[in-house]
């Protein structure tokens, strides 16, 4: 009477999710693309200090801004500091801007709004019109007060944009836990006894992963952009420290005269971005499980 | 001369892991005016065998490696693409499997109804919708001329269905290719459904390609039967030599899955341990609305020990009666009693240790098991839950678990997607004994698998139920399925209970007209 | 599938396709019709001179009224405008104006003495609100009455005497008052039209919209949309009106100084009202380069707290000034476009030289550090250096920084503030060292040296000496000669820089871009647009082609 | 149908009425005041200038005489425009700001969704990875950047449009609106292409494709109505974030749009402008929420039917 599949042996390290997926992220060529360029910022931004040809606040004001040459691979700013060097030092910042502050939203957001999502009805209804007032209030004057009221440092610009950022990940948790929501599985966890918390964190969470990872790589790189309107209003990075935000929009002022400032960090940005959003996609299929049932 | 002779059709599916002949070598023929029944459980090939006629199939990852379609003189395999569209829709329509899903939401049905006709015979709209129009009166839709302008969900399921013939049929195609037109529906709706198929294809002489999982259903309307498994044909003939005379052993298995035959009622029957008082369990309550009343006024009780079947339509509300027993949601008036204890009025901390003695197994295998668990975390959950084993013993608990309902120890570390439905129905039902509970609601456990694996899981809960001294609530549309299991039977129409009693007796002298018209609709009853 | 995405990006070629036609330039055109088109840097807060308070309100209003004096665009010296003469008494303190006999209002009523009278009142009036009207407490009792202390309108020193003149009786005598006559807070305003519209003293009518605003000046006001445009016509009924060359005056509020580079460089405007920074040596690099500079009648500078330590040690602020190589500054950062200043008046203010105590002595600057227990940096408890978020105030910052560190061993770090909080640090002297800047209202060292006063408002320094106030608030405006006041001037500028409360950085210049065609404006000391003079002679330029 | 929308608009009045409270004591409690400036004000005159605005009463007492003017729609006198209501400036700020949202909306779903859709129809391809890649260089490239170079090369190199103005000179729309709609494609390219896929695996559509209907049609008809609805669904969001957005935009090109109005009341701390274009917005993503949601029932048969029922 049983299905013939039974059958005795050691047990079988089954493919877990994660390795399975990992398995399949090695598969998808841009994935693998998109994670070597992330793990090759991070590293180099983690080296920085020992690797960067020049000291990140040497200037030449006599030297000026140069483009390329032998001494300085990617030119110098108007102040003659080496661009190399401001790009690989305004990496750490903005790499941890972005990583730090998404988390923190994240962390907020799916929180919220798996909560939001799961209790459902006056909570609910409470909880997402607190997000509409925070959707509607005027951003800079938060800033500027928060900056009034903490003073100044990296930690506060982490959680001021994880602070705003964690709206739109709330919202879309919640659409992900409402539909779950209906699902078998859930139904199965409550009719076990499990506590709320439990079934959001154990049952609720974990499936809704996908399009809360895509939805984070396309925040990472805005959140760095973030962070230089944010420094323009007082709240981020001083100077001489940098970040490839301030870069961007300091090379974006000379485009016409001096464009290796802007089409260098530019192209740093805009390598991560892709590389974030290709490891998003893939993590999103690799994790998919349906897709891995054909 | 045969209107589609198939020969040695092969398709191969070219996935990561590596390329399946997910049709191999099969060959079979349509007469005009016949109809064919192909026959197999999922993952046989059936279907792909013929969608790979039409072209339907993406590809990649199918690809078709060899054999020959002849229709009409014609190869439809080379065929290209234009051509291929040009029978489409035209020469060979199809109907599919799950109506719900088949029609376009955001169309009304007279626009797709007559898209084959502007598409392949540029007929002037106008002629085009009222030919739509007869054809959905002869396909017996009530008032074609008004709800042809209405959308899909306005219909209800067998009726979309019937949109769905009518769709096929409008282009008169010589060819109709049913994909398992009636397993998504009730059994009452299956039947008209079937007779409704039988007669159109008289009427218009057409050949039809009848795909299903099960025997019973095409017993009263193939004329030929072929038997697929894993890609091959093991058998074919006409259908009484298929039903009389089966030969290869998958065939009888086949047969020998269409369950048959009553349970021998529960010899030790004890107390009452469940007993539902005038239960009302209503939706959608505002202020100005009318409610749903899914379940009025409901009262019986269920002995200890004893298998009770809750037999109904979609719609029904037997589901809503298991979930409002388990306090799944929120019951709107009456009383449900547990060994003793209402069970509408806990909470907290009894609340949970009453959920622990009352569990449930959910019909469909593929949404109840949380995907991102292995087997183990699943079947751990509820073990460390409530303090049936310790960290350390968990492991152990699982394992005794897993041999019981079946599946092999190896599969522990394993998570659902790798298991087929029945395997899944397993872990279930594994899930459901965790808490050693004395009272389960099986919501139509067996409906959404292949009728082998079907007959698999129904001795599986038996034996199962005896070992552990269960009380069952099992609830299913199938009235073979309770016939098979159930000691005594409740019939229920729209919320409300129309007969009840011991199995046996039900099955033999239904008192009420609805019984008898749910009986009157298994198919292939008089293999029975 | 191909005709699927053709039906889809057919409309969106056509969208690209539309307009990719540019009309005639506005240059050209504005050449054709006498039209200037003019970057007014941005939106006027309003017309009312009387309320109003920046330099684009300022353009405005010069162009569409008149004081009783209008400044020369070339020599800056005042020339009759509302005023066609006026006579000084004997003590000088008494000012006698005789009108234009033919000054009217754009609706052709005539300007008189009591327009003028009633306006200083309307200015004057506490209640009114205006930011300027220091600007005319030379006046006697002109204070007392805009603090709320007299409230009689009758004893302010200034009467009609009849319709065509006007009589002023000052406190003092006051050198430079002529000049403040040319500031939009002595104007006349048309009382018919603002009591038409409501209360005298009220800012919230209607009466400076088009339609309903008359002035008498060489324009008079036709469009106003807000950020677009505002738009005036030469006034027919100006006494002067045969002098007024253009036809009218296009003015643009143009905030974003890269776009209006970019409007200029293809023909959409005849002047800029600023250059980016980084664009002029490709301009001055032209032939017949369209960049015009000069200097300006502004300090840039770092404002010291001199009552936090390390900066209330007068060796450790002289040891940042010395420290600060002006000169590289100025060469590189700057494009050579300022001028190092080594004190708080910019030089050359109507002949006046202001001291220049010390230079870019890096030596000296370490041994005054070392002197104050710093030597070579060691020790130094750090400084924050604030400043409003500005490309150019972060560029020289940076510099400095890194001159700082370079020359002294120590550290400064940065922080830049959005603009009220900047506003809010500075004037509750919250910071260490601060960027500050200070245009002159007109030209007259007074008007810098007056900053630092023991109560001055705008000193923010905690710089005091009580010496320095009595220079400048007893002795300099007794003095009986221009030398004697320039001299008791220099002493005290002495004083002030060898306390060292300030850093200067360098002398402000102003920078436009004019096209070929515009003639009659010249740069000018106080960036000061005289419209009247203004005549566009066509020259066709296609585009400026930057290097 | 009449009924959801009436309950909507109820329910945000408490959201509006919180954001008014919060930003009104929020701009309050910012650094600086309306009146500050590089030269130090005399204290009468300071003083004389706040009691014209209220200003010297006490704080709740100046939010409750707001409320009573909000109550009859005025927003108060603007502190920068002396002279000019509140009402008034956004009324000379919206139709700009409107229109280029609109246009960039426009821009957004033309490029966003051709790009979406043609990725969706042959997924991880080359026909998937161009489109959509093209359509990722919308977020990285922040509007200030991609303005003023849209202006260098067809404004200034090319000369085929005008650099800057608003309905100044034929065409000057376009720039502007393709650079605000830009970092919007994205996200629509994104939308679509996820909507389309989901879509094209729906059973319908082989029902269509087993009709025998051609490719395109099949699309058209059967595909893009469904796959487009996450599109509809982002649009009420999308376009109250483009007004509130289109502040960068409207300074590069010169444009006298609300945007401008709404970043500088903050800068200036113009408190009745802060508030009014606050409100202003808020109402409007309120509204713009709700009729995306309408739009959305309506273009869903089922949903709409269940709005008749209603």
């Amino acid at each position: 009477m049983n299905e013939p599949i039974l059958e005795a042996g050691a047990v079988e390290q089954g493919t877990s999710l994660w390795k399975d997926a990992w398995i399949r992220l090695r598969r998808n060529r841009l994935a693998v693309f998109g994670l070597v360029v992330l793990v090759s910022f991070v590293i180099l931004a983690l080296l920085t200090p020992w690797i960067a040809p020049y000291a990140y606040d040497d200037q030449n004001l006599d030297l000026g801004a140069t483009p390329p040459s032998a001494a300085h691979w990617l030119g110098t700013d108007i102040f003659g500091r080496d661009l190399l060097t401001q790009i690989l030092y305004g990496g750490r910042i903005s790499l941890a801007v972005g990583f730090v502050a998404t988390a923190v939203a994240l962390l907020i957001g799916v929180t919220w709004g798996a909560v939001a999502g799961y209790v459902g009805g006056r909570v609910d209804a409470v909880m997402m019109r607190l997000v509409d007032i925070l959707y509607a209030l005027p951003f800079m004057i938060f800033i500027v007060l928060l900056m009034v009221v903490f003073g100044r440092n990296l930690l506060l610009l982490f959680l001021a944009i994880g602070a705003v950022e964690w709206l739109t990940m709330a919202r879309i948790m919640r659409g992900q836990v409402q539909t779950l929501r209906q699902q078998e599985f859930v139904e199965a966890a409550v009719s076990l006894g499990l506590s709320p918390a439990t079934i959001i964190w154990r049952h609720l969470v974990p499936n809704a992963l996908g399009p809360i990872i895509v939805y984070t790589t396309l925040t990472i790189p805005s959140v760095m952009l973030l962070e230089a309107f944010l420094s323009f209003l007082g709240l981020g990075v001083q100077p001489p420290q940098t970040s490839w935000g301030l870069l961007i929009s300091y090379g974006a002022e000379t485009m016409e005269e001096y464009p290796w400032l802007l089409i260098f960090p530019g192209a740093a940005l805009t390598l991560t971005l892709f590389a974030l959003n290709f490891l998003g996609d893939g993590l999103r299929d690799a994790l998919d499980v349906r897709g891995s049932t054909d | 001369m045969a209107l589609l002779s198939v020969n040695g059709l092969k398709v191969d599916f070219t996935t990561r892991n590596g390329v399946t002949h997910a049709v191999d070598d099969v060959s079979f023929s349509v007469d005009k005016g016949e109809i064919t029944a192909i026959i197999g459980e999922s993952g046989s090939g059936k279907s792909v065998a013929c969608y790979s006629l039409l072209g339907l199939l993406p590809m990649p990852p199918a690809s078709i490696e060899g054999g020959t379609a002849e229709f009409e003189g014609r190869d439809l395999l080379r065929m290209s693409v234009a051509e291929l569209r040009a029978v489409r829709g035209r020469d060979i329509a199809m109907v599919f499997q799950d109506p719900m899903t088949c029609l376009n939401p955001y169309m009304t049905v007279g626009d797709q109804l007559v898209e084959p006709l502007l598409c392949h015979r540029r007929m002037p709209r106008e002629e085009a919708r009222e030919r739509a129009i007869a054809l959905l009166e002869e396909v017996g839709l009530r008032d074609p001329g008004t709800t042809i302008d209405q959308y899909p969900h306005q219909f209800s399921g067998g009726m979309r269905q019937r949109v769905m013939i009518a769709m096929a049929l409008i282009n008169e195609p010589k060819l109709l290719i049913a994909d398992e037109p009636t397993t998504a529906l009730d059994v009452t709706i299956q039947a008209q459904i079937l007779r409704l198929l039988a007669d159109l294809q008289k009427r218009h002489d057409v050949g039809v390609i009848f795909i299903s999982h099960d025997l019973a259903v095409v017993a009263d309307i193939a004329d030929h039967i072929v038997v697929m498994e894993k890609g091959r044909v093991v058998e074919r003939g006409d259908r009484r030599a298929i039903f009389e005379n089966a030969e290869h052993p998958y065939t009888r298995k086949l047969l020998a899955a269409i369950p048959g035959g009553s349970k021998v009622p529960a010899e030790s029957v004890g107390e009452d341990l469940v007993r539902v008082d005038h239960l009302c369990t209503w939706f959608g309550q505002g202020k100005h609305r009318e409610p749903v009343k899914a379940v009025d006024d409901v009262s019986f009780t269920i002995r200890r020990g004893e298998i009770l079947g809750l037999v109904g339509e979609s719609g029904s509300g037997k589901s809503t009666i298991g979930r409002s027993l388990l306090r799944l949601v929120p019951v709107t008036s009456g009383e449900v009693n547990f060994d003793g204890v209402d069970v509408t009025a806990l909470e907290g901390k009894a609340l949970k240790q009453m959920r622990r003695r009352m569990q449930m197994i959910f019909q469909d295998p593929y949404a109840s098991l949380n995907p991102r668990m292995t087997v183990f975390d699943t079947l751990a959950e509820p073990l460390l839950l409530h303090g049936i084993e310790s960290r350390k013993s968990v492991e152990q608990g699982v394992l005794k678990l897993m041999d019981d309902v079946g599946l092999a120890r190896a599969f522990i570390r394993k998570y659902p997607h790798e298991f087929s439905g029945g395997q899944r129905q397993r872990i279930a039902i594994g899930r459901a004994l965790a808490t050693r509970p004395e009272f389960v609601v099986a919501d139509e456990p067996v409906s959404a698998l292949d009728v082998t694996i079907q007959a698999q899981i129904l001795e599986l809960m038996l034996a199962l139920g005896k070992e552990y001294g269960l009380t069952m609530l099992f609830v299913s549309h199938d009235l073979a399925v309770v016939r098979h299991i159930a000691d005594r039977i409740i019939v229920l129409y729209k919320g409300r209970i129309v007969e009840q009693g011991p199995a046996e007796q039900l099955f033999e002298q239904p008192a009420e007209a609805y019984t008898r018209q749910l009986l009157e609709s298994i198919p292939g009853r008089q293999l029975l | 599938m191909r005709s699927f995405i053709c039906k889809l990006l057919t409309p969106l070629i056509l969208l690209l396709l539309v307009g990719c036609s540019a009309g005639e330039s506005n240059v050209s055109q504005g050449n054709r019709e006498g039209i200037l088109h003019f970057g007014n840097g941005s939106e006027p807060q309003g017309l009312d001179p009387h309320v109003v308070t920046g330099v684009p309100e300022s353009k405005l209003i010069d162009a569409l009224y008149e004081g009783l004096t209008r400044k020369n665009p070339w020599t800056l010296e005042p020339e009759p405008g509302a005023a066609a003469s006026w006579t000084f008494s004997e003590d000088r303190r008494v000012i006698t104006f005789k009108l234009q006999p033919e000054g009217r209002w754009s609706n052709g009523d005539p300007v008189t003495a009591h327009d003028f009278v009633w306006s200083w009142r309307r200015a004057l009036d506490p209640a009114m609100g205006n930011l300027y009207a220091y600007m005319l407490y030379p006046v006697k009792n002109a204070e007392a009455y805009a603090t709320g202390k007299l409230q009689d309108p009758e004893q302010l020193g200034v009467r009609a005497l009849d319709d065509h003149t006007l009589e002023v009786t000052l406190v003092e005598p006051t050198p430079y008052f002529l000049q403040l006559l040319d500031h939009y807070s002595t104007f006349a305003v048309p009382r018919q039209v603002i009591e038409q519209f409501g209360e005298a003293t009220d800012r919230f009518t209607r009466w400076t919209r088009p339609g309903n605003i008359i002035t008498n000046g060489p324009f008079r006001l036709t469009e106003w949309k807000l950020n677009r445009r505002i738009v005036v016509e030469k006034n027919p009924h100006y006494w002067d009106a045969e002098a007024v060359q253009l036809n009218g005056v296009v003015f643009y509020p143009t905030e974003n100084l890269v776009s209006e580079e970019r409007m200029f460089r293809v023909n959409q405007l005849h002047y800029t009202n600023d250059v980016p920074l980084d664009k002029i040596p490709a301009y001055r690099a032209m032939p017949d380069s369209p960049f015009v500079e000069a200097p300006y009648l502004g300090t840039y500078f770092y404002l010291l707290n001199t009552e936090r330590p390390p900066l209330d040690d007068v060796r450790v602020r002289k040891a940042l000034s010395l420290a600060v190589d002006r000169a590289k500054l100025a060469r590189s950062v700057m494009h050579d476009l300022v001028t190092p200043a080594w004190s708080i008046t910019p030089p050359g203010t109507l002949g006046y030289q202001p001291p220049k105590l010390f230079g870019y002595e890096p030596e000296r600057a370490r041994a005054l550090l070392a002197e104050a227990g710093y030597p070579g940096g060691e020790g130094w408890p750090g400084l924050e250096l604030i400043y409003n978020t500005s490309e150019s105030h972060r560029k020289v910052a940076v510099a400095l920084q890194q001159m700082w560190k370079d020359v002294l061993g120590i550290e400064v770090t940065l922080s830049n503030q959005e603009w009220k909080v900047y506003l809010d640090s500075v004037s509750e002297m919250n910071f260490d060292m601060a960027r500050r800047g200070w245009i002159g209202d007109y030209v007259d060292p007074n008007n810098f040296l007056d900053l630092y006063l023991s109560d001055g408002g705008n000193n923010n320094t905690g710089f005091s000496d009580p010496v320095y106030d009595e220079m400048i608030l007893e002795r300099a405006p007794q003095a009986k000669t221009r030398e004697e006041r320039f001299r008791i001037f220099h002493a005290a500028e002495t004083r002030l820089m060898e306390e060292m409360p300030i850093i200067p950085v360098y002398t402000y210049a102003s920078k436009h871009l004019k096209h070929p065609s515009v003639k009659g404006l010249p740069p000018n000391l106080m960036d000061f647009v005289n419209f009247k003079t203004i005549r566009l002679e066509p020259v066709d330029v296609h585009e400026f082609e930057v290097p | 149908m009449w009924k959801f929308v009436a309950s909507r608009l109820l329910q945000a009045v408490p959201v509006i009425l919180a954001v008014i409270t919060v930003t009104f004591f929020l701009v309050r409690v910012a650094p600086g005041g309306p009146f500050d400036s590089e030269k130090a004000v005399i204290p009468e005159v300071k003083a004389a200038l706040e009691a014209q605005y209220r200003l010297d009463q006490p704080l709740f007492q100046q939010y409750v005489a707001y409320l009573g003017d909000l109550a009859q729609g005025e927003l108060g006198p603007s502190f920068k425009y002396p002279g000019r209501s509140v009402n008034e400036l956004i009324a000379a700020g919206l139709p700009a700001t409107a229109e280029l949202g609109l246009y960039a909306l426009l821009v957004a779903i033309c490029i966003g969704g051709v790009a979406g859709v043609i990725a969706s129809l042959k997924p991880n391809t080359a026909q998937d990875y161009i489109p959509m890649s093209l359509a990722m260089i919308g977020i990285c490239m922040p509007t200030f950047l991609l303005g003023p170079l849209l202006v260098l090369v067809f404004g200034i190199h090319l000369e085929w449009l005008p650099v800057s103005g608003w309905g100044d000179m034929p065409g000057d729309k376009l720039l502007p609106s393709l650079t605000l709609g830009a970092a919007y494609a994205a996200y629509v390219a994104r939308l679509s292409r996820a909507g389309m896929l989901e879509v094209l695996s729906q059973d319908y559509i082989r029902t269509a494709r087993a009709k025998g209907l051609p490719e395109w049609q099949v699309i058209t008809r059967h595909a893009l109505r469904g796959g487009l609805m996450p599109v509809v669904a982002f649009l009420g969001p999308a376009f109250a974030g483009l007004l509130a957005g289109s502040f960068v935009v409207e300074t590069i090109f010169q444009i006298p749009g609300l945007g401008r109005f709404y970043v500088q009341a903050a800068f200036n701390r113009d408190y009745t402008m802060i508030l009014g274009t606050t409100v202003f917005l808020s109402t409007l993503i309120v509204l713009f929420n709700l009729a995306s949601d309408v739009l959305a029932a309506w273009l869903n048969p089922r949903l709409r039917s269940q709005f008749g029922e209603a």
